[in-house]
């Protein structure tokens, strides 16, 4: 047989992805060896350096991968400027949503539950609570999806993405289940995005099982060169590669939260832990749309200049995808009444107006997709930030209503996601209500903040590839988009906040199973964050006010950050647009 | 060359820099500082400063060359998309910059007392006008589609929060809202056009890291089809923005809702960029589709004129019928615009000048009245025989009442009989037939303006009204100069007319350079 | 017999997964349903290895068979965390997030 | 000439500077403040007795000349000065107004004594006399127009000057606005007309637009149309029909007002406008001969009206409508007409203006009182009104040798001059022209026995008529020995005619189709006729002090013959109708047209987020059925698009 060859690896090209994985591996061992005081502390610091490492890895190559992709491991992890830029993107935006992560605010208490597996309302979950005990485990679970998010978006290799798929998507099913509060809600998320990505998931593989079937190999590039050569196995078989690349699509259409592979998005976005949401919501759909963009254009590639006819079809399945994915996200976005879900819609949206950028098949359309993931990336991790600072706070009647820092009376509770809560923020909290102001605005594509440049980049990619109805499409779907940021605003900054124990009035949405409902009388102790389905009860002498609570820094930096950029992309932008416009190449 | 369109672009944000410095804290009414900051003081000192500038900026500019862009400006923004960061004026773009820049300390000044004492508050005021004026500024020395795209839309959020936050109307936010939506939709629509025209003028050969340069588009041929349907992506914006029937029917919410002064902002000059837009960028870079829209725009824009003037006279509202006369004024704007004669344009580019000093009067002589009642209503029927109680004010009121119904002595006569008379001898079909029928409008003008002193400022003193403080210092202050320059600009048009002549001149030219025949047959029958 | 006959039952036993996580409440029998396509897809991998004569295919298949068992770990946790709150495991009863 | 042009803007410049200081100086300039303004008239009347001596003296030639003030409006193709035009015609109108205005301003001194807002009142006065400088010496349509709203305004203002703090505050406010509006839709045609003109000529300024040139070069459809446009605004100016409904509400205003400009000078700008335009009419005979029906019209509507008022100063008002339709039937027709309608419009604006000074002489005298009915008898104790107002009485009667009949006179000869073509229009015209004088003497002589008249005094005990100062009376004497000898100084010999020859052209002398001698005749027979008639009424017999029912007529001439039933029904209402159709239509139709457009993205959203069930199966599903049915529509786009 053949002697065995020890396979050349570029160590160095796989760094980003070993350095967050091995800290990954090396916060589980921390689990083990670390004693419970200063695990926390010492595992928020390996992610935070392992996400800044990654970064800096990735800004260590940038030169030499834009001067010379490299295909490692076999093509197993395909290192083009693109890939590179997504997995910077990817790091940095882990980064700033670990920060906000790590934040437990001034209510000593992070969003994680003390032990996620205890069953909500019972004495062991008091127990757990008042020993105080933490699921510092979210820390390497948030490292290894990462890593999987950044692998996701840099391989050529079908299997590998499907393993990557999976590497990110268990972690974060289990993250969902890890709310402190509302741990009902948080629980469904899980079982609901775990369900549906495993149905996806079961997909995208048979997918990949019928491209293998046509063209013998799941790497992208051979897929492309072969069919280009036409040195296929079964021949006329075509409509293989059409389901194939159909399903391998949806199971990335899924990841993105596109229609109609989004009804998970907005359940899960609500249930999850609110930092946990951002995260996802910046990340996944940093990664998922860079490997969509990635399949679909080594894949067009391949048949553009054999089949154009395949092509034709491929761009079809992507506008329509497209324009159903900015219609629903839109319209249903504009009934929403609650943040975490109106924010779940939006994300819809934006995967809408994406599409509509990818859809063109232009030469630009790498580096706008990657501008636009940043942009919006980050005005999302930004906005969930500030969701994580608005809280319910239970007062004692006669108490005056605070917009301070937790006063001495009342309990702060979880977040205040209903709109109408938000009333009068921006008088309890400028500074906070002005960042989620910019947040909005930039998601809005409002000009001079960075959601202008990417939205611009977006139809401009559309425009150039002909569809410039689908970008008018897109524009229209923009001013509905902009209609519901628009309303939130105004409550935000224009309506008085309501002193009235208007919460308590307020008709408890969700049906409250009475197995799980939080206790209302008896007060828990201390911090009393009480294991609810629902909105929390509160007897009739006491009330519940919006408070704002002040970050214990990580997330306000996060959020300091966030807004930052997103001024600074929106009005000097050039500079990124040039390390984007060097990252538009992704065929090695 | 001292770089004084970059100076009066900066010089505000700098004021709005200082100013915000803490207003983003706490607010908190009756606290130790209130009443007793800075901030409007501060506001004051920059814009005026601004207006030393803007002197500057006069003094630089070459009037003898009116029509050439001058105090130009070219830095490159983001080249990847083409996109300069390129300014300079013609005369029409200096006039309506120095629009911009004198009115402002007057709107600060009327607003002094306005929005209360809490400093915090005023910081937010005053922050939000200066970056407002900064925007405006730029908006009309933009020389590059994109840059100007940018500020048109960015102009947006200032004023948004000027009509939500410090409206004084109940219906400010949903008012807000509506502005902002309207505004928007038809920014977007445009956008789609921007993106349009940046992709066919590099495929017409145009330098791709140049390609939203006005300069560099202009005189590019689009195609037919493809330049119709980016001029109606332009004029729907522009057409919001104006505001035009029918897609006015943000105006009037605004009106009635915002404080006078931020109207005075609004409508007088962050709109003019609509009429400013049509004359700048759908005539030179859409000639074509121009000429073809022209008949149909100028039917809207006669529409436009009856309309608004009808409506002012069913108001009961005294704000938002300000707001409504504004309507009317600028379909005659618009009318101007469309018929592409030397003498129309003329008039349409100096009344620009002059609905905002008329208006801006009205609107803030209206805001001192509204102010004096104690119930701050701006209902005219709960207002009667304030002329004795408040002489100067109704006097005052008068004076800019008739600069609105386009009264000869005044500026604003000369600039309407310069568009009548310029757009009856219009090359598009109808020219003169709409012209007539917008002459009507010269009546209804009087109607609601009479009607409304009438109303407010004869018979016997209403009750609660009879002991009434009459205009003070401040507000004759904020008064007297529109009133001034609607008289000298009324006697001696020409101070003003230099500067727009020659772009007008220029501008019916180039519209009518590949007139075809038949057009000018049509201007032939039409005599 | 013909070797496609392979890849038939593989997209039988695929729909057949699909069917099963369309219609069963039972969140254990879903996730079934989804363990049966993940293995459909296995015998389809096998079955075009064995048709282009490479063994790409069945190294595939046991990517797959790994990554299902990941995935049986972390599912059933989740399912059993529900179960132990709600005291049910029908997917129609955890509807609490909706609109 | 040119020595003393750089004078005539100062004619303007005195009472502007007067205005402008009496309305910034406020209550600072209350104690002098009327004296600045008589000062400020007196000033300009000098400059214009200086100009018109300069201009007597002056060869015929050069009588016409331009002053250039400097570059008023440049712009695309137009270009108009501000500049000032000297010739007969202005002078005459500038002597007019200055002389008259003077007077009058004289004599509100007195009249307006003890009214607070005195200063104001001279404010606006000083601003009438500058506007309506302004009108009469434009040398362009443009400048012509300032003058033409200036006046308007000053009207306004002045009609509506005691707009607060009186009982008929309101109504006086409401007159006030309804004479500026109407005067607006004459200025429609003026705008019109001047865009017309524009269009055809390329300038505005008489010099060119006027010229043989452009005249000549005129379409006989562009001279009406211009012809036609500016009648309009000479109807709305001049009170004519059918604009004419404003004159008699405008007496709300103080009675020097109405006598300066109500009487005297303003509402006579039609006419001048008229004759300035001359040349403009003569191309279009069709505009000429709506000229004269308008006149015509209004003459006879006028004296009607004029016949049943009670109200001395309305009464009065409606022979100014009356007499302006004497004129303005003269500038229509022609060369011919010219001279006349302006010489009658100085002679009226001599005795009409003593009429309504002598109006508030008795007026002051009687508290206030304005009805005819509460007076009589009055001759004893106002004998200086009684026997100036005499002399306006006959010279509006036509009487010779008082002034009216050298004017009036002249327009019936003109109106009786065949037409070539139209045989009937002499006819026609020129019997109007005599039964409105006869008319015209019925009412008069009503209104000077009513008031002077009678054998017993009608009002009640306590009043006690008495002149008033001499700043009321000498402005009387003045105006009553113009009224007797204007006539007589500038008629005998055809002066006036001729004086105006450069202006209005020389006039071909062509024969009436009656003999003069039977004209004059058979004027003065009918003239003398009615004014019996109304002695016999109204002197022999006595005035009951509540009006009688009367005839139909008399009750329709009350009503001013229904002219604000008819403006009411004809334009008002289907005007507001319109208006509430726009305004519903606005709200019902495009504001919630729009609001539909979020509705129905609320709605759309309300339905699709019932999709959201929050069941796993039918996401699942969701995404199943989502896979076939993309699959389906690339297969049909696809399969469609090859099958092409």
């Amino acid at each position: 047989m053949n002697e065995f060859v020890a396979p050349e690896i570029d160590w160095l090209a796989l760094a980003p992805l070993i350095v967050v994985l091995g800290a990954g591996v090396v916060g589980v061992l921390l689990e083990a060896f670390v004693p419970a005081r200063a695990r926390r502390v010492t595992q928020i610091v390996l992610t935070l350096a392992a996400l800044a490492g990654g970064l800096a890895f990735v800004v260590y190559l940038w030169p030499q991968i834009v001067a010379q992709p490299v295909q490692v491991v076999g093509g197993s992890v395909t290192l083009t400027p693109f890939a590179l830029g997504a997995q910077g993107i990817i790091a940095l935006l882990a980064f700033l949503g670990v920060l906000v992560v790590a934040d437990r605010t001034a209510t000593g208490q992070d969003a994680f539950a003390p032990t996620a597996s205890a069953v909500p309302g019972t004495s062991y979950e008091d127990l757990a609570r008042k020993s105080g005990l933490e699921q510092t485990e979210i820390y390497p679970l948030l490292l290894f999806a990462a890593g999987g998010m950044m692998l996701f978006a840099s391989t050529d290799d079908l299997i590998v993405m499907f393993i990557a798929l999976e590497v990110l998507s268990l972690p974060l099913y289990v993250l969902c289940a890890t709310a402190r509060r509302r741990r009902l809600l948080s629980q469904e998320a899980a079982a609901k995005y775990f369900l549906l990505g495993a149905f996806a998931s079961a997909l995208f593989i048979f997918g990949v099982a019928l491209i293998y079937g046509f063209a013998g190999t799941v790497r992208l590039l051979e897929i492309a060169q072969r069919v280009q050569q036409g040195a296929l196995p079964l021949e006329g078989m075509s409509a293989l590669l059409v389901a194939g690349v159909l399903l391998v699509t949806v199971g990335l259409l899924f990841k993105v939260g596109a229609v109609p592979f989004h009804a998970w998005t907005p359940d899960v976005y609500t249930g999850a832990p609110t930092p946990i949401t951002g995260f996802m919501a910046a990340c996944t759909k940093a990664a998922a749309v860079a490997a969509l963009v990635e399949v679909l254009y080594r894949i067009s590639i391949g048949v553009q200049a054999v089949d154009p006819e395949i092509m034709r079809q491929l761009q079809v399945v992507v506008v329509v995808v497209a324009v159903l994915t900015m219609a629903v996200g839109t319209v249903i976005g504009s009934v929403q009444t609650d943040v975490k879900r109106l924010l779940a819609y939006s994300s819809i949206a934006h995967a809408g107006f994406l599409l509509v950028g990818i859809a063109g098949f232009g030469p630009q359309v790498q580096s706008s997709t990657l501008f636009y993931l940043l942009a919006y990336g980050i005005a999302t991790i930004g906005a969930f930030a500030v969701v994580t600072l608005v809280r319910e706070r239970r007062v004692t009647p006669g108490a005056q209503e605070d917009n301070g820092p937790v006063a001495d009376d009342g309990v702060v509770l979880g977040e205040a996601t209903e709109i109408a809560q938000w009333a009068g923020l921006g008088r309890k909290a400028p500074w906070l209500t002005a960042a989620f102001a910019l947040f909005l605005l930039s998601m809005a594509g409002i000009p001079l903040t960075a959601g202008f440049i990417a939205k611009f980049g977006a139809f401009a990619g559309a425009t150039s590839g002909g569809l410039w109805w689908l970008a008018v499409l897109g524009v229209l779907a923009s001013v509905v988009a902009v209609a519901f940021y628009l309303r939130l605003l105004v409550v935000m900054v224009f309506q008085p906040g309501t002193v009235e124990p208007d919460s308590q009035a307020e008709p408890v949405e969700t049906g409250v199973p009475t197995s799980s409902t939080g206790d209302g009388g008896e007060g828990p102790t201390e911090g009393g964050g009480v294991a609810t389905a629902t909105k929390v009860q509160v007897t009739a002498a006491q009330r519940v006010v919006v408070t704002v609570v002040r970050s214990r820094g990580p997330a306000a930096v996060a959020i300091a950050v966030c807004a930052i950029a997103t001024v600074i992309l929106g009005v000097f932008p050039s500079l990124v647009l040039n390390l984007v416009a060097e990252a538009s190449k992704f065929v090695p | 060359m001292f770089p004084w369109l970059t100076a009066l672009i900066a010089w505000p944000l700098v004021g709005a820099a200082v100013v915000a410095l803490g207003a983003l804290g706490r607010s908190r009414t009756g606290s130790a500082n209130a009443g007793t900051g800075l901030a409007r003081p501060i506001a004051l000192v920059f814009s005026l400063v601004e207006v030393v500038l803007l002197v500057g900026a006069f003094l630089a500019f070459d009037t003898g060359a009116a029509a050439e862009h001058q105090l130009a400006e070219t830095h490159a923004w983001i080249p990847q998309i083409g996109t300069s960061y390129a300014v300079a004026v013609d005369g029409v773009g200096l006039l309506l910059v120095a629009l911009a820049v004198v009115l402002v300390p007057l709107v600060l000044l009327a607003a002094w007392n306005e929005q209360g004492r809490d400093e915090v508050r005023l910081r937010r005021f005053v922050g939000l006008v200066l970056l407002l004026q900064a925007f405006m500024v730029a908006v009309f020395a933009a020389r590059d589609v994109f840059l100007f795209y940018v500020l048109f839309e960015a102009m947006l959020i200032p004023a948004y929060f000027l009509i939500g936050g410090f409206g004084q109307g109940a219906g400010r936010r949903q008012a807000a809202v509506k502005f902002l939506m309207f505004s928007l939709g038809g920014g977007l629509i445009m956008l789609a056009a921007v993106i349009a025209l940046y992709f066919l003028a590099v495929g017409a050969g145009v330098d791709p890291s140049k390609a939203f340069l006005l300069d560099e588009l202009v005189g590019v041929n689009l195609g037919t089809i493809a330049e119709r349907l980016m001029f109606v992506g332009f004029f729907v914006a522009f057409a919001i923005k104006a505001p035009m029937v029918p897609v006015h029917s943000w105006l009037p919410d605004v009106a009635g809702n915002a404080t006078p002064g931020t109207s005075t902002l609004l409508i007088c000059v962050l709109d003019k960029v609509g009429t400013f837009g049509m004359l700048t960028l759908c005539l030179p870079l859409f000639p074509e589709a121009s000429r073809w829209a022209a008949p149909f725009v100028i039917a809207l824009a006669v529409i436009s004129v009856l309309y608004g003037a009808i409506m002012a006279i069913m108001q009961t509202d005294l704000l938002r019928l300000v707001g409504w006369t504004s309507v009317s004024h600028f379909g005659f704007i618009i009318l101007g615009i469309f018929t592409f004669t030397p003498l129309g344009t003329a008039g349409s580019s100096f009344m620009m000048l002059n609905h905002g000093l008329a208006t801006g009067a009205l609107f803030l002589v209206a805001g001192f009245l509204v102010a004096r009642h104690p119930e701050r209503s701006q209902r005219i029927t709960d207002y009667r025989g304030l002329r004795s109680v408040t002489p100067v004010l109704a006097g005052t009121f008068l004076v800019a009442g008739l600069a609105t119904l386009s009264l000869p002595g005044l500026a604003t006569f000369v600039s309407e009989i310069m568009v009548l008379i310029g757009a009856f001898g219009g090359a598009p079909a109808g020219s003169a037939a709409w012209t007539v029928a917008a002459i009507p409008g010269v009546v209804l003008a009087a109607i609601y303006v009479l009607l409304t002193y009438q109303k407010i400022f004869t018979g016997a003193p209403a009750e609660g009204l009879e002991v009434l403080p009459d205009l003070k210092a401040r507000e004759r202050i904020v008064a007297a100069p529109l009133v001034v320059g609607l008289l000298v600009l009324g006697l001696v048009p020409g101070l003003a007319l230099t500067y727009v002549d020659a772009p007008a001149q220029q501008s019916a030219t180039t519209i009518a350079v590949d007139e075809p025949a038949d057009a000018a047959a049509q201007m032939g029958s039409d005599k | 017999m013909d070797i496609t006959n392979y890849v038939v039952l593989a997209a039988v036993l695929f729909a057949v997964g699909a069917t099963t996580v369309l219609l069963r409440r039972n969140a254990i029998v879903v996730f079934m349903g989804v363990e049966l396509m993940l293995n459909a897809t296995n015998l389809a991998f096998v079955t075009f290895a064995r048709m282009h004569g490479d063994l790409t295919g069945q190294v595939l298949a046991f990517f797959v068979m790994v990554v299902a068992a990941a995935e049986v770990v972390v599912g059933l946790a989740i399912i059993v965390t529900i179960f132990r709150t709600r005291r049910s495991a029908s997917v129609d009863d955890v509807n609490l997030l909706k609109g | 000439m040119n020595e003393v042009i750089g004078l005539a803007p100062w004619l303007v410049g005195f009472p502007l500077i007067g205005a402008a200081i009496l309305l910034l100086g406020g209550r600072a300039t209350d104690r002098w403040g009327h004296w600045l303004g008589v000062l400020a008239s007196g000033a300009s009347m000098v400059v214009a007795f200086i100009l018109m001596f300069r201009m007597i003296g002056t060869p015929v030639e050069e009588r016409s000349v331009d002053h250039h003030l400097w570059t008023w409006l440049s712009a695309g193709d137009l270009g108009v000065d501000l500049g000032l035009r000297l010739d007969p015609l202005s002078v005459t109108f500038v002597m007019l107004v200055t002389f008259v205005g003077t007077l009058i301003h004289i004599y509100s001194v007195a009249y307006m004594d003890h009214d607070p807002d005195r200063r104001r009142f001279f404010a606006y006065l000083n601003l009438f006399v500058a506007a309506m400088l302004v009108l009469v010496l434009a040398d362009s349509y443009l400048l012509l127009f300032v003058g033409w709203e200036g006046v308007g305004l000053a009207s306004y203002l002045l009609i509506g000057f005691w707009d607060t703090g009186r009982p008929s505050a309101r109504e006086n406010a409401v007159a006030a606005k309804k004479a500026f509006v109407m005067n607006r839709i004459g200025d429609m045609g003026l705008i019109a007309a001047m865009a017309l003109l524009f269009a055809h000529a390329g300038a505005l300024d008489f010099g060119t637009v006027l010229s043989d040139d452009s005249v000549g070069a005129m379409s006989q459809a562009t001279a009406t149309a211009v012809g036609l446009c500016l009648l309009l605004a000479a109807c709305g100016k001049s009170a004519q029909f059918p604009l004419q409904a404003w004159l008699g509400d405008a007496m709300a205003g103080p009675t020097p007002v109405s006598a300066l400009i109500h009487a005297a000078t303003m509402v006579t700008a039609g006419v001048y406008l008229m004759v300035r335009s001359g040349a403009i009419l003569e191309a279009a005979p069709t505009a000429q001969l709506v000229v004269v029906l308008v006149g015509a019209v209004t003459l006879l509507f006028g004296a009607i009206v004029g016949c049943a008022k009670d109200d001395i100063k309305k009464a009065l008002a409606a022979s100014t409508m009356s007499q302006i339709g004497y004129m303005m039937l003269a500038a229509g027709l022609g060369p011919a007409g010219y001279a006349f309608a302006i010489f009658h419009l100085l002679t009226h604006g001599f005795f009409k203006a003593g009429l309504f000074l002598g109006a508030g002489s008795v007026m002051h005298a009687m508290g206030d009182q304005t009805d005819m009915r509460r007076f009589g008898g009055l001759s004893r104790f106002l004998p200086i009104t009684w026997i100036t107002m005499g002399l306006g009485w006959l010279a509006i009667l036509g009487i010779p040798p008082f002034s009216g009949f050298w004017s009036k006179d002249g327009i019936i000869e003109a109106a009786f001059i065949p037409v070539e073509g139209q045989p009937w229009r002499a006819w026609v015209f020129g019997t109007v022209a005599v039964l409105g004088a006869a008319i015209t003497a019925f009412y008069m002589t009503r209104l000077f026995f009513m008031t002077f008249g009678g054998r017993r005094p009608r009002w009640t005990e306590n009043q006690h008529p008495h002149e008033g100062s001499p700043l009321m009376w000498w402005p009387l004497v003045f105006l009553g020995v113009g009224s007797a000898a204007l006539g007589l100084v500038l008629g005998i010999g055809g002066t006036f005619t001729t004086w105006l020859e450069p202006v209005t052209g020389h006039a071909e002398h062509h024969e009436p189709v009656l003999p003069v001698p039977v004209i004059i005749t058979a004027t003065l027979v009918v003239v003398v006729l009615g004014a019996l008639l109304a002695f016999r009424m109204y002197a022999v017999n006595l005035v009951p002090e509540e009006a009688p029912r009367g005839s139909v007529l008399t009750r329709a001439a009350r009503r001013d013959l229904y002219q604000d039933a008819a403006n009411e029904t004809l334009v008002m209402k289907p005007g507001y109708g319109l208006a509430r159709v726009v305004q519903v239509g606005d709200r019902d139709v495009v504001d919630r047209g729009w609001s539909v457009l979020p509705q129905a993205v609320s709605w759309f959203g309300g339905v699709f987020r019932k999709a959201q069930t929050g069941y796993v199966r039918s996401y699942a599903a969701g995404m199943a059925g989502g896979v076939l049915v993309i699959a389906v529509v690339v297969w049909l786009v696809v399969g469609l698009g090859g099958a092409q």
